[in-house]
């Protein structure tokens, strides 16, 4: 596939590297609520995707079904979309990856879709490395349905409704981390300034690149008493580390103190850049991440931020040894082994 | 008692004791003598220690179905000798291990014994524990090599190609064939009155099962993906890909892989990588049976509606439910037509023989991708997992894959106002689109909830029954692309008709000689593929009364057929079989000459 | 033009925005005025700003289905603005909101403009920006209550009850109200001529949503567990049992609850947990729309071939796959019946009222444990979620369960020889026992896979057919126990029949009345539930000439009856609606007269 | 329900505090293949219930499908069992439990029906704290199917048909404590001495109470190069702590040294004691025994024995607050809120 530059732009609206202005990245628009905190991940996808200077029509954005789910349709208009069945789109999504390695998979699903009826797919995909940006958009609830609690919904916080929840909350980010996910991100819907990064960060990384986005729903979640609401996210946002993400070739400046900044090499040759790093906090010491991550929850604070990075992750294409060209791309040559070879067969059943 | 290559041998073993593979040597030395074969495995649900059957038919007039009565009952599993020994057809023939002595409650006046002192002669000639229960079974093979008059050069050639390369374990095996053959010219006089002689029936013809062939017609199809969750009776198809794909689908040099096998967590996701995959433009299958294609109803509907190729081979069992996992059956057939919540149609394929089972596997991906819909291969365990005598299976150098209605980046250059699902040919089936193809033209949204034309969601009653009925429009099309049926038996004179498909193929086949013997003239339907085609349509309209052969209790097939061809049920009468064995002639002309017995009008 | 009580209104409003409370209270009050009256809410599959509608018939003749053409539309959404226009009735009015001007392009020399200034109405009267939306809602009620000649006494009075407790806000909106009476009888004549009079014709009935009584009919039929997995258009009836038993099943002293509403992971674990449950002999239900049921196939396999009871409420949403999920449809019918792989049927009622989504839910309990299976509740998203003028929920005190044969730790004590699958009343359905009952009798192994009477794993064959064949028994015993069908019509001069269910009922009515006004006189079945029963055979038996009215594109329900009572196809004819939205009276006249005159054959 | 004591037993048989013997705890004969590692624990758990003096008819044992599933059929004859269907008895056993709390619920899985197909409702389950004792029978692969690898096993361990397995291993353990279970325990089938008093603790325990028992598949995953054969279970097994279990109102006595016992009470007043403990092992701090599990991987050790209690766990069934008399044996009486109420619900829609 030769690229194509897309024709006729505004001449005012500033270019990527390739030519693509932002109007390239964007959806069709969005039905969803007013404020709801979708869109704002939405728009920083569109940003990321601009700044990385992704062809459009390489990335393959699938989802299951939600309000979250229906945000595929409001980004990237040019990439090919697949709004799933509920709680399903991992495992269609692998067998997308699995069709044609050249292309970028973004994932989006919601915490019903993934935390409820799609665990299952969910956990097996993390155990598969499959090489995908999977973003859960994170409410605490069942946008689409009107309210209800989800697995993620914390203990004891109150619903608009008025209940009380009873039940524990899973946290996707520990759950994907003692799978093994070998990048494991929180962020806020509101905070694009933490977001664009993480998301550009995740579609670099080779593997199961996780990003759990706490995405106020404010028809159903953002009441008082809840803990998803855009209040209570900013009161309770412990920010582990800030974050640049630098793509491949780009000069490396020291902006910052040698003692806490980190940078970390992703296989393509970007860098991660942690700086305003908390008091001992390496993403890349599984342990520490993780009584961290209990810690805060015990605290009711937020870890966001990069939480864990594993930067030897095999991706599922390099663990099953899958050849370089897109098996999509076979013919004919490539797949019969021919009637000679068949002949063969036979004798050894004749 | 039957005569000349007339005869039923069952053997009763206990799973795990490796019987399976001295069993398959006595099938196929007979195969190797030219002489038509037919073995049944009949096994238990578990892996060690139940009883275990295998059952071999053995017919010069090629009827390859089972037949009811054993002629010779080779037992070797005191578990089951009771209901062995009763099983023997009066004036038959009872081998069995003589190291114990046989109580006399199981002493019947009406067989004859053949006692064989296995598990001793073995004890005196081997050492290690295994090979003393291992080379019993190969003892007993010995015995009924004289006993039947089996060809012991064939024999030694069959011991030697499964011993390949491991040479060193032909000699005692070989040893004890001869165990048990001097045993046999020692004791008995032989060989029986029922026994073989060598022919040239099998000649050009190969032997193998259908879950291996429907393998090879998915690499041969071009299957890439394949992603699956074991079951049994579909795991040995899966299996079967796996092996032949890693001779012939990766590249030596680099050891990097043409193909991707995916064990799933489950059957949801399996269709799910299947629909996925197809949908990015990849040749994907999954194989599953009744529980897994149950699972898969939610994802079926979605690609019938999102109009997604997909392939699925359901090597059906007995249900409902777990039900009898290691008995055959056909009866998924309805759920499979119309899976899935809503209005929904399958298009389904129906091997009845291992070379069908290549090509119409091979042909399932034509079809799905042609007309961008699940096309679902209805096998079973009788057909996938027992050994079946085939014409060897077929690929013509050349084939090239019909990938349907696949825009190219040129194509889409110059295409205008593209919707992916717009009728542009009026046929019901739409262009697509793989991802990545082009940079500006061609992207769309796929969903499964309502769209337009062009792949918008929309709650517009018009256009939700304008999508609707295009894809009735393409089932109809179906019909005109699905493999044909196969006519059999006397044109010209038949009095009624006969509609089958599947497994039930070679029992319908010896049934219909059986009713022609007795001036019952039928001409017969061998069904391949749902939807039904004017063909299907005009035999039904042919006959007043046609006999609907399946292998379920509740006549789904017939249920289709009525269903879609908007025939009288009068004049559908239901021929059934659903105990889990295979359906045998017996049964098919009993109940056929006793409903024409009891009615009176054949041809009104 | 429509005259007094027989007109059209529909509602345009954005959702998200309020505007259902409003709609309903102007439903309301005509119900209130005695007069017959049927809303339908046509919503998007979205929570906040898309165009929504509401529409309401009113008709004094009572018939409560829906009718296209609409006499007066209200436009609040600029959004659809240039399709709410057209679909005003030639003669007919449309009221908007005249704070802008409204363009000319929406102007038709052949409707009626009727503008009210909503917006500035409001932000004249009221300061918070959420009032002044909420508030323009009640403003165009006002307007309607003088146009349409409303009581507004009777208004003011469900204003009352709606804000009970929160009075404060009662001025307010009676004030709204008034702003918008006053600004009609200021600028345009009144009433309309086609308006409202006050009558006595729903004096006693009930205005309730189906999904509300079908809870209710959960609740006194005995459920205590509930599992369920949002989706629409079932989640409102889980929700509403929660309410209800939140009320009257929790102990007041110490908050204890007599139930237990558990959110699952999806619906295979809801009817994994309903099957759990009824195993163990509580009365569990769950509540879903297609997908779930998709979902739930192999769980319902399981349930039929172990014998388990469930009840399912199968709130039908317009398929395949995801589809219209705020469209309705009666296109589950055929996966429901015979769901999951196998041989397989199951026990359907279909409810056309809310009073019988009541008493069929209620009775649902008790069939399924009298003849343990599943038995499935097959609502759909009109019945379930709109409000229906319906006879009074009815529960006779005294009424008793009937929780089959489970045979209590005394009865056990007295039995010999129970064994969980012996068919010892001949009639299909044998004993169970509920886990804990007695001590050392009655336990037993429940399975899916296949079992012999005392519920040991078996291969056998004829074990497995006894068991298939007695599950078919039984089956045939359901057709003696379900509920039977409704006759209307003329009995006597009927020239053809009609079959139909669930929430065609209303336009079917009204279309019997309709044929018979041009001379087509027919004879109506109504079917409650599948098996059927005697009297449907009889019927079917009794014309040449059967229209089948069903709400899908497959004619689902004809399959079924063709199927299960062998009838030639040719003499049941499909009329059918699948466009998601309610069937019409006018739709079946016009299918059926057009068959009629295209045929010449009536009755041979 | 009275308890009536069974009769006519061979007097020389043991019989526990209610009379019964241990053959009123056994089951059919098993089908399993002879030296299957479930046997032993089916085994082992008669055991156990004999010496809990549990009496049969008050246990509900459920399962899924699998050579593990099968077990139910041979143990405890005199309860009621079900054999559900492939990865979805935690629903079954939701339902049922829910449908009577006065019953002992005994799950038993493989870990292919836990571990992929059932990985939702096994999360679930303990997200609800569904009040079970919950066994994987883990032998790493499918062992009715024939021995396919299994979502536990052994990332590079060698197959008996011969292939190494790519993928990571999921740790149940791990991911139950991650999930929130309250009772976390690890044996061998091999190690009855361990065993049974963990099944016993478990019974005991209110909660969800899980237990991951390894046990060898003797026809598939036995051989040399395998993770989960006898031989490299025995080799690899570090044993946390010895355990006794002292069921209620028995005398506490004090037989060994104080710094390394420790006691723990469960609600019923029952004991689990801990002696020989490891080195600053503390079963009742989340975050070391999840380091602990962590290292134990990553050296290629299986730490055996009670991993983890909480003993604050609420069951399900307290926090939905549930009334104390089974749901099923309500009757009319209890359930029918009456015509009355009836007639004043019409009335509100009048
Ligand atoms: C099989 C199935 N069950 C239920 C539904 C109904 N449903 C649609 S969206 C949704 C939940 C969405 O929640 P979440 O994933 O958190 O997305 P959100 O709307 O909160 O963004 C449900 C239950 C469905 N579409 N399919
Ligand atoms: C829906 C479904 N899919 C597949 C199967 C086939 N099947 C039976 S047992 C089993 C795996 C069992 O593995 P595990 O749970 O580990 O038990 P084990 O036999 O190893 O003890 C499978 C895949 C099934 N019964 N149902
Ligand atoms: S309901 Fe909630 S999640 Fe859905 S669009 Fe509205 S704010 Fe967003
Ligand atoms: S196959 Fe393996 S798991 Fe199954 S019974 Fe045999 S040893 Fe046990
Ligand atoms: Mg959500
Ligand atoms: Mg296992």
């Amino acid at each position: 596939m030769t690229y194509i530059r897309p024709a006729f732009h505004h001449p005012a609206l500033p270019q990527n590297e390739l030519g693509y202005t932002r109007k390239d990245y964007e959806g069709s628009i969005s039905t969803l609520c007013a404020g709801c905190g979708h869109d704002s991940i939405s728009a920083a996808i569109v940003e990321a995707c601009f700044e990385l200077n992704i062809e459009p029509h390489k990335v393959a954005k699938l989802s299951g079904i939600g309000c979250s789910s229906k945000t595929p349709a409001y980004f990237l208009n040019q990439s090919h979309g697949f709004n799933s069945v509920h709680g399903r789109m991992p495992s269609v999504a692998t067998g997308a990856y699995l069709a044609n390695t050249d292309l970028l998979y973004l994932g989006v699903s919601g915490d019903g879709d993934s935390a409820s009826i799609g665990m299952g797919q969910f956990v097996h995909a993390i155990r598969r490395s499959l090489n995908i940006t999977y973003i859960v958009m994170n409410n605490g609830c069942y946008g689409l349905t009107k309210g209800q609690d989800s697995a993620t919904a914390d203990y004891g916080y109150v619903a608009k409704a008025g209940h009380k929840n009873i039940y524990e909350a899973i946290d996707l980010c520990g759950l994907a981390i003692e799978l093994g996910a070998g990048f494991v991100a929180q962020s806020f819907s509101g905070d694009k300034k933490q977001l664009i990064p993480l998301i550009k960060a995740a579609m670099s990384y080779q593997g199961f690149a996780f990003l759990n986005v706490l995405s106020p729903c404010v028809t159903f979640n953002n009441n008082s008493g809840s803990t998803k609401s855009y209040d209570y996210i900013r009161e309770h946002n412990a920010v582990m580390s800030g974050m640049d993400f630098i793509p491949v070739k780009e000069e490396i400046t020291a902006d910052y103190q040698e003692d806490t900044v980190r940078e970390i090499e992703l296989h393509d040759g970007s860098y991660i850049r942690l700086h305003k790093l908390q008091q001992g906090w390496n993403p890349e010491d599984k342990y520490a991440v993780v009584n961290a991550l209990h810690k805060a929850r015990a605290s009711h604070e937020i870890l966001t931020g990069l939480l864990y990075i594993n930067n030897d992750q095999m991706p599922l294409h390099q663990i099953i040894r899958l050849t370089d060209t897109p098996l999509n791309k076979l013919t004919e040559q490539a797949l019969v082994p021919g009637a000679g070879i068949l002949d063969q067969i036979n004798a050894s059943f004749a | 008692m039957s005569g000349i290559n007339d005869f039923v041998i069952r053997f009763a073993n206990v799973n795990g004791t490796g019987s399976a593979s001295a069993n398959f040597l006595f099938a196929k030395t007979l195969f190797r003598m030219g002489i038509p074969v037919s073995p049944k495995n009949i096994f238990p649900s578990n892996i060690q220690g139940l009883p275990t059957w295998y059952e071999v038919r053995v017919c010069d007039k090629g009827y390859l179905g089972r037949r009811e009565g054993i002629d010779l009952m080779v037992c070797v599993n005191p578990q089951s000798l009771e209901k062995d020994v009763a099983s023997v057809k009066d004036g038959g023939y009872f081998l069995y291990d003589s190291t114990k002595p046989l109580h006399t409650e199981f002493l019947r006046s009406d067989i004859h014994y053949l006692p064989v002192p296995l598990m001793s002669l073995c004890n005196e000639n081997f050492t290690d524990a295994r090979q003393k229960q291992l080379f019993k079974n190969m003892v007993y093979v010995g015995a009924l090599a004289v006993l039947l008059n089996l060809d012991f050069e064939v024999i030694a050639q069959l011991v030697g190609e499964q011993f390949k390369g491991k040479e060193k374990l032909i000699q005692p095996n070989i040893l004890a064939l001869n165990l048990g053959a001097d045993y046999v010219r020692k004791h008995f006089d032989f060989p029986l009155s029922f026994h073989a002689e060598k022919r040239n029936l099998t000649h050009g013809k190969i032997m193998i099962d259908g879950n291996t062939a429907a393998a090879l017609g998915a690499l041969y199809g071009g299957a890439t993906v394949v992603p699956w969750y074991p079951i049994t009776p579909s795991t040995s198809l899966v299996d079967a890909f796996t092996e032949y794909a890693e001779q012939y689908r990766v590249d030596p040099e680099t050891g990097r892989k043409n193909f991707a096998v995916i064990q799933a967590e489950d059957e949801l996701a399996a269709m799910g990588m299947v629909i996925g995959a197809m949908w990015n433009g990849a040749r994907a299958f999954t194989a599953t049976s009744g529980p897994g294609l149950s699972l898969m109803n939610e994802f079926l509907g979605l690609a019938y509606f999102a109009e997604i190729p997909a392939v699925l081979i359901d090597v059906q069992r007995a249900g409902p439910s777990t039900g009898m996992p290691t008995r055959t059956q056909q009866s998924d057939v309805l759920l499979a037509a119309y899976a899935s919540h809503g209005d929904t149609k399958n298009v389904l394929l129906f091997p009845s023989t291992p070379d069908e089972c290549f090509e119409l596997t091979a042909t399932a991906f034509d079809l799905a991708e042609d007309l961008q819909t699940p096309v679902i291969v209805m096998s079973d365990l009788d057909l996938g997992m027992n050994d079946h005598i085939s014409e060897p299976l077929h690929w013509q150098n050349g084939r090239t894959y019909n990938r349907g209605k696949v825009l190219s980046a040129e194509e889409l250059e110059q295409t205008k106002g593209w919707g992916r699902y717009l009728d542009v040919d009026h046929d019901g089936v739409p262009y697509r689109t793989i991802p990545g193809t082009h940079p500006q033209k061609g992207s769309y949204f796929t969903r499964g909830s309502s769209h337009d034309e062009y792949s918008r969601y929309t709650e517009d009653a018009d256009t939700y029954v304008r999508i609707m009925d295009r894809l009735l429009l393409k089932f109809h099309k179906a019909a005109t692309l699905v493999p044909e049926p196969e006519f059999y038996g006397d044109d010209v004179s038949a009095e009624f008709g006969i509609i089958y498909f599947g497994t039930t193929h070679h029992a319908a086949m010896e049934a219909l000689d059986m009713l022609s013997a007795v001036d019952l003239t039928a001409y017969a339907m061998r069904l391949k593929a749902f939807p039904f085609s004017q063909k299907v349509r005009q035999f039904t309209e042919r006959f007043d009364k046609i006999y609907v052969i399946e292998q379920n209790r509740d006549a789904q097939m017939r249920t289709l057929l009525i269903n879609e061809l908007e025939i009288h049920p009068e004049r559908l009468i239901k021929v059934l079989n659903y105990d889990g064995t295979p359906i045998t002639a017996d049964l098919i002309v009993h109940k056929i000459s006793s409903d024409i017995h009891s009615s009176t009008l054949i041809r009104s």
